[in-house]
């Protein structure tokens, strides 16, 4: 029974639990953030069967209600969605594990709302992976961004603002995705993926297809924060709880880069979209520039989650710009940096949180060498993280830059390799400032914390683990150790996932 | 040289590993040092012990080849011990083991804090070095090349001090914008390639290029491996990062960090391009007249610098570009002299570094002005100092003239006058800013009679010395240096072999 | 905002006409899965009359009919039978939701389908309700009128 | 030229109310007026679907036994309204975390209205 459903299994139970946990939280308040980890655990155990499934037996379908499609709504689960929805999963269980050391602070006693909606935003996310269904995939976007404006909204006093501009702004990305669907499905009749994959060619030269298209793209490019859509963002990230932030920033513009993928190369074809409408290169312009702008406004931040924020935008561009090549080192680039940033995003934002939790605040100016001290094994996750964000070798950072960089040659756009290149540089500006304040800065000589660390120690820092509390050390660090596995292991990754599953055309 | 052949055995990725393992022990053992100690020595003493097992099979004409795994499709993270490969690595690791008993004597003295991270970072910085000696592609390549530039991050800005600081920041700056470079580089060769393995003679084989191609793409290698190898333009982070400790100084900026730039260079132009496509395009001209210029203006730039070790940095730079030359004129002799130079520059410049460490530690008197009868006082030292002195000017019994003999006859092979002008000049301009300090510390009275440094400094810097003198009597000696040299020389023109 | 003033004509005819409401309600519910109407516009009209008598009575009074503290688990709940019945599906042997393998006795497919939306109505039903009385319970929840 | 005009009146319709929505969204400086746009910008858009669904002298989607099953051209398009249920009921859940956002905010800074919203978010 749990073999054959499994592709279906990992939203529902996260829905299941969703909705009881305001039931069972009538019981005892404890049991919400224990269901909730429970069940992200479980999701994480289905979408590693069905990775281990797709790997052995080919993609597999699922039609909900035993209705066959066009007519019924059919889960796809092939080697990208099953990897990607694997990634969002694990991602957002070690972030629920990290949350247990925060212990409500921030969320001051909302844990039972806030952990069901945080059920429902993976709900959402999985939905939007795994589904086979356009319209279908509007309903969990849904899903996904209620749960999101939820989550930022329980923050501190901005957060409500910031999550207000963030509901309006993706409410009309939404509505757009849903007006170009309504394009398609009137000149086409049909809703499902690979239905639309045949009928499509027929209708190209179509107006109505091309207007639905590009509604689709841009109202998935709110959701994505490409460049001009990224207004919502940075307020969204800063103000958020942490956790919200930990979870939102590696996963939601993940998933909505994932959907434009799908519907780029899948559900249209790779040579229209990039051919005959030059969709994709207006697509990598605007990521090119996103890149240099998000890097640039990190710099000038103080306060590390909006430095982190702005550093996203940059980051979805390197994704917008292996999309926007279109060519087969582009694709695995942008799939891979889908994977990269997931975890290097998630161990700096939980890095973030412990900074707060330990000292009151996140900003870069307070930050000096007594950090080193009280956050020993934090400071080496973020420092691990900064390394794959600047794109050193050993991590994973320097492969997706790698892929990037091999599609940029292949197209023969300089200007997108001297983007690429550049980016890099303006992220280790911002990077290193943080690493020199932490390592480097010795505290202002009146400021004594506690047992007055002795800095001049002659045997060198001691492996002593400061003032941290197992529990928030051990996940940023969990999450910075496999960026070093993605990095030494990117060739499984992309010979084994990725490879497979090259759109045709391209 | 019998026909090559590969075998794959774990020799090389051993000789990577060794001091990789010796980190986390390092680390470990922080509370007690001599335990710590021990660990680097022992690392270093294994790492010489592995590449010196691979001497004679690369003698005998046998690469040992080790491919660790697929970094990312069709290029694996590859090891090659080819002879050029083992050797550069046969020189840093044997000077790394000099450099570890110095560093042991030179922090104790000096009561350097935070002394458990400065060996950690050595230790990793060998292992990079190791890894670029044996890298087997270009990939395998950038990846321990990035991985050195942060390696010595640490140690540069080790006294976290303003000036360390400022000093780190220009290094990260020139040494990464150098890596994105290379990784545009590589990224266009794998495009027109399509396998980024080096192969003597070059691996482009044949493929149609536009003249500007082909001059950006070397540009931008040159770019990439520039920095480390301190080319002109790009040399200035070189002086600023002698703020580092002494025994940073000596090892990574005159033996590991700037000879693996330099190695780059000769792998570029001997195993990327190939000498029949730069002839074809005439590039190695404008390489040779960079580093001829280089030479010329380092040499100019020693005499201004008081600071001892800002003059030896600007004499490095200058003979970086010794070996640079030899490599750019593509002939038998100059590039076999090139090869050489990277062997006995860095047995002489470690020596002089040594020496201004010790001053520094026994009378921290760090200017030239301030040397006066040092002689006197540090016998010992100030006599390897000579003798390392005159060998950079090429005087005959130090290996210094053995290689600038190699490139004058190079240079005539080639065919040009100019380069060996240079070189001429450049051995004058070298006695000119190296005969003041001789001549103060022994002419001169006046420092004090504390004696010298402790003996775990002055031994390297005496053996250093020695080895030098010896080298130059016969270039062959234990290491065969000058037959591997020329072997490799001979397999870069001929077009044959690993 | 507007004090709340009690009114004894409003009070009294609301209160008759709730119950009516409801009885229309659930009229729309029960035969919402084969003719118009169905758990939404069912749960919706009978979210209208609670809402009545909440804004005829004032709150306070209206907690005997329909206590707020209900709301969001009631919402849950309804949610849990939509779930639960597309559930049991999958435990007996169908795809999620395929009302088909549902576990009564003596029905053909089509009738056992039938009794699957049923349920799913009645659950979307008692959902739509709930939450639709804790979104106003919600929005009143800062002003204490009377 | 004319006859397109007039034949699509039913989009003009639309397009003109995604307009207002948007104008109100953008322009409108109180932040319930802004929510009043975004419903008017998603009710434009069930309408769009609803328009696209009809059919002249066809009759509501229930099975009628006057026509029975087999004169499927009689009825309108289901599936439309079906989709739309959906959009709907979202259109309630975002109006009401929407309502909800607004009031945490209103009971936090005292104003609605964007600009001065903004001056008390920078001072506190």
């Amino acid at each position: 029974m749990i073999i054959n459903n499994s592709p279906a299994l990992a939203p529902l139970l996260l829905l299941a639990a969703a909705i009881s946990i305001p039931v069972l939280a009538l019981l005892s308040k404890r049991l919400a953030y224990l269901t909730a980890i429970a069940t992200s655990l479980v999701a994480t155990a289905v979408s590693v069967l069905n990775l281990w499934r797709v790997w052995e037996s080919g993609p597999l379908r699922y039609h909900f209600g035993g209705w066959t499609p066009p007519i019924g709504i059919e889960y796809v689960v092939d080697p990208l969605s099953a990897f990607v929805a694997l990634v969002v999963n694990a991602v957002a269980l070690v972030v629920l594990w990290h949350a247990m050391g925060l212990a409500d602070e921030e969320i001051a006693g909302r844990a039972v709302p806030y952990y069901s909606l945080v059920l429902l935003l993976l709900c959402g996310a999985n939905g939007m992976i795994l589904t086979g269904d356009l319209f279908n995939l509007y309903v969990f976007l849904e899903i996904f961004s209620l749960a999101c404006y939820g989550l930022i909204g329980i923050g501190e006093k901005q957060a409500a603002v910031a999550s207000f501009r963030y509901l309006i702004m993706g409410t009309v990305g939404a509505s757009f995705y849903l007006l170009g669907l309504g394009f398609i499905y009137i000149v086409t009749g049909s809703l499902n993926m690979a239905d639309l994959r045949n009928i499509l060619p027929l209708v190209y030269g179509n107006p109505a297809i091309t207007a639905g298209l590009t509604l689709i793209v841009v109202g998935m490019g709110i959701k994505m924060a490409i460049f001009p859509l990224h207004g919502w963002l940075p307020d969204a990230y800063t103000y958020a709880p942490s956790t919200t932030s930990a979870l939102i920033a590696p996963l939601g513009t993940k998933v909505a880069a994932y959907v434009i993928i799908r519907v780029l190369f899948y559900v249209f074809d790779a040579g229209y979209v990039s051919g005959a409408l030059p969709m994709t290169d207006f697509i990598a312009w605007l990521a090119a520039i996103g890149i240099i702008y998000g890097s640039v406004l990190a710099i000038a931040q103080n306060e590390m989650k909006r430095m982190l924020a702005y550093s996203s935008v940059a980051q979805i561009g390197y994704i917008g710009l292996g999309i926007g090549m279109a060519n087969p080192f582009g694709f695995i680039g942008a799939v891979l940096h889908i994977v990269n940033h997931a975890f290097m995003k998630g161990t700096l934002f939980l890095v973030a949180a412990n900074l707060r939790k330990n000292s009151g605040h996140s900003d870069i100016a307070r930050l000096d060498a007594a950090y080193r001290k009280k956050l020993p094994w934090s400071m080496a996750a973020f420092t691990l993280a900064a390394l794959s964000m600047i794109g050193l070798p050993p991590t994973a950072g320097f492969f997706s830059k790698w892929y990037l960089a091999l599609a940029a040659v292949d197209k023969g756009n300089w200007v997108f390799l001297a983007v690429i290149l550049v980016s890099s540089l303006l992220n280790a500006v911002y990077f290193f400032r943080i690493l020199e304040r932490v390592y480097l800065l010795p505290p202002p000589a009146g400021e004594k914390e506690g047992e007055g660390f002795p800095l001049k120690s002659k045997t060198g820092a001691g492996l002593g683990l400061g003032e941290e509390k197992w529990g928030l050390m051990i996940p940023a660090c969990v999450l910075s150790f496999c960026l070093l596995l993605l990095g030494i292991g990117n060739a499984g990754i992309v010979k084994g996932v990725i490879q497979r599953i090259i759109p045709i055309g391209m | 040289m019998t026909a090559v052949e590969t075998y794959s055995s774990i020799l090389p990725f051993y000789a990577v590993a060794v001091s990789l393992v010796a980190v986390p022990l390092i680390l470990l053992s922080a509370r007690h040092a001599n335990l710590r100690e021990f660990w680097t020595i022992a690392a270093s003493l294994v790492k010489f012990g592995v590449v010196f097992l691979l001497l004679p099979g690369v003698l005998a004409g046998r690469v040992a080849g080790f491919t660790l795994w697929e970094i990312s499709p069709g290029i694996a993270l590859a090891l090659k011990a080819d002879p050029f490969g083992v050797f550069f690595a046969l020189i840093a690791s044997g000077l790394w083991i000099l450099t570890s008993v110095y560093s042991i004597g030179y922090v104790r003295g000096l009561e350097e804090h935070k002394q458990t991270r400065y060996f950690a970072s050595f230790a990793v910085c060998l292992s990079a070095t190791m890894g670029i000696a044996f890298a087997a592609n270009l990939l395998t390549f950038i990846i321990f090349y990035e991985t050195l530039t942060i390696a010595t991050y640490p140690l540069v800005i080790h006294k976290e001090t303003k000036g360390a600081i400022a000093a780190g920041r220009k290094y990260l700056i020139y040494t990464l914008t150098a890596g994105l470079l290379l990784i545009a580089a590589t990224a266009w060769t794998y495009r027109i390639t399509g396998s980024l393995d080096f192969k003597a003679g070059g691996m482009f084989g044949g493929a149609s290029f536009s003249p500007e191609a082909v001059t950006v793409l070397f540009l931008l290698f040159l770019g990439g491996v520039g920095v480390k190898a301190a080319i002109m333009p790009l040399h200035s982070w070189l002086p600023t990062a002698m703020v580092a400790p002494t025994p940073v100084s000596a090892l990574l900026h005159a033996v590991a960090v700037v000879k693996s730039g330099v190695f780059g260079v000769v792998r570029i132009v001997g195993f990327v391009f190939g000498p029949e496509l730069l002839h074809r395009f005439g590039l190695n001209g404008l390489l040779a007249i960079l580093a001829g210029a280089t030479i010329i203006l380092a040499s100019l730039l020693a005499f201004r610098q008081d600071n001892l070790k800002f003059r030896l940095a600007y004499s490095t730079v200058g003979h970086l570009s010794y070996i640079v030359l030899g490599a750019a004129l593509l002939s038998p002799a100059s590039l076999t002299g090139s090869l050489l130079h990277i062997a006995n520059h860095a047995t002489m410049k470690i020596t002089l570094f040594f020496c201004a460490g010790a001053i520094y530690v026994k009378y921290h008197k760090e200017n030239v002005s301030e040397l006066d009868g040092i002689g006197r006082a540090m016998p010992w030292t100030m006599g390897a100092f000579t003798l390392g002195a005159i060998g950079l000017a090429g005087v005959p019994p130090m290996n210094g003239f053995v290689s600038k003999w190699q490139l004058g006859l190079g240079s005539l092979q080639a065919g040009e006058i100019a380069p060996l002008a240079v070189l001429v000049l450049s051995g004058l301009l070298n006695i000119g800013y190296f005969a003041p300090i001789v001549y103060r510390a022994f002419l001169k009275k006046g420092a004090g009679s504390r004696g010298e440094a402790s003996p775990a400094m002055v031994l390297p810097i005496v053996v250093t010395a020695v080895l030098s003198v010896l080298l130059g009597l016969n270039p062959d000696l234990f290491f065969h240096f000058y037959s591997m040299a020329a072997s490799i020389s001979g397999s870069i023109l001929g077009g044959s072999g690993p | 905002m507007l004090k709340y003033k009690y009114n004894p004509i409003i009070l009294m005819v609301s209160r008759v006409v709730s119950p009516f409401i409801m009885l229309f309600a659930l009229y729309v519910i029960f035969h919402g899965h084969y003719s118009p109407g169905g758990g939404f516009q069912g749960g919706t009209l009978l979210a209208a009359s609670l809402l009545l008598i909440r804004l005829a009575a004032g709150s306070e009074i209206a907690q005997l009919q329909f206590r707020s503290v209900l709301g969001t688990p009631l919402g849950s709940l309804g949610v849990l039978i939509y779930f639960g019945a597309g559930f049991t599906a999958l435990l007996f042997g169908g795809q999620f939701l395929n009302y088909g393998f549902l576990p009564v006795a003596g029905l053909t497919a089509a009738e056992l389908r039938s009794l699957g939306i049923l349920m799913v109505e009645i659950g979307v039903g008692l959902a739509v309700m709930a939450i639709l009385v804790a979104i106003y319970d919600d929005l009143l929840e800062g002003y204490q009128d009377d | 030229m004319i006859d397109f005009i007039l034949g699509h009146y039913v989009y003009w319709a639309i397009i003109a109310l995604l307009i207002i929505g948007l104008y109100g969204m953008i322009f409108k400086n109180n932040l319930a007026k802004k929510l009043i746009g975004m419903t008017i910008f998603q009710v434009a858009i069930i309408m769009f679907y609803v328009a696209s669904a009809s059919k002249w002298a066809a009759t509501v989607p229930v099975l009628d036994t006057a026509l029975g099953a087999a004169e499927a051209a009689k009825y309108i398009s289901p599936l439309q309204h079906c989709l739309m249920l959906t959009a709907i009921v979202v259109g309630v859940a975002t109006s009401g975390v929407a309502f909800a956002l607004v009031i945490s905010i209103f009971r936090t800074y005292k104003t609605l209205t964007e600009s001065v919203l903004l001056e008390r978010m920078k001072s506190s």
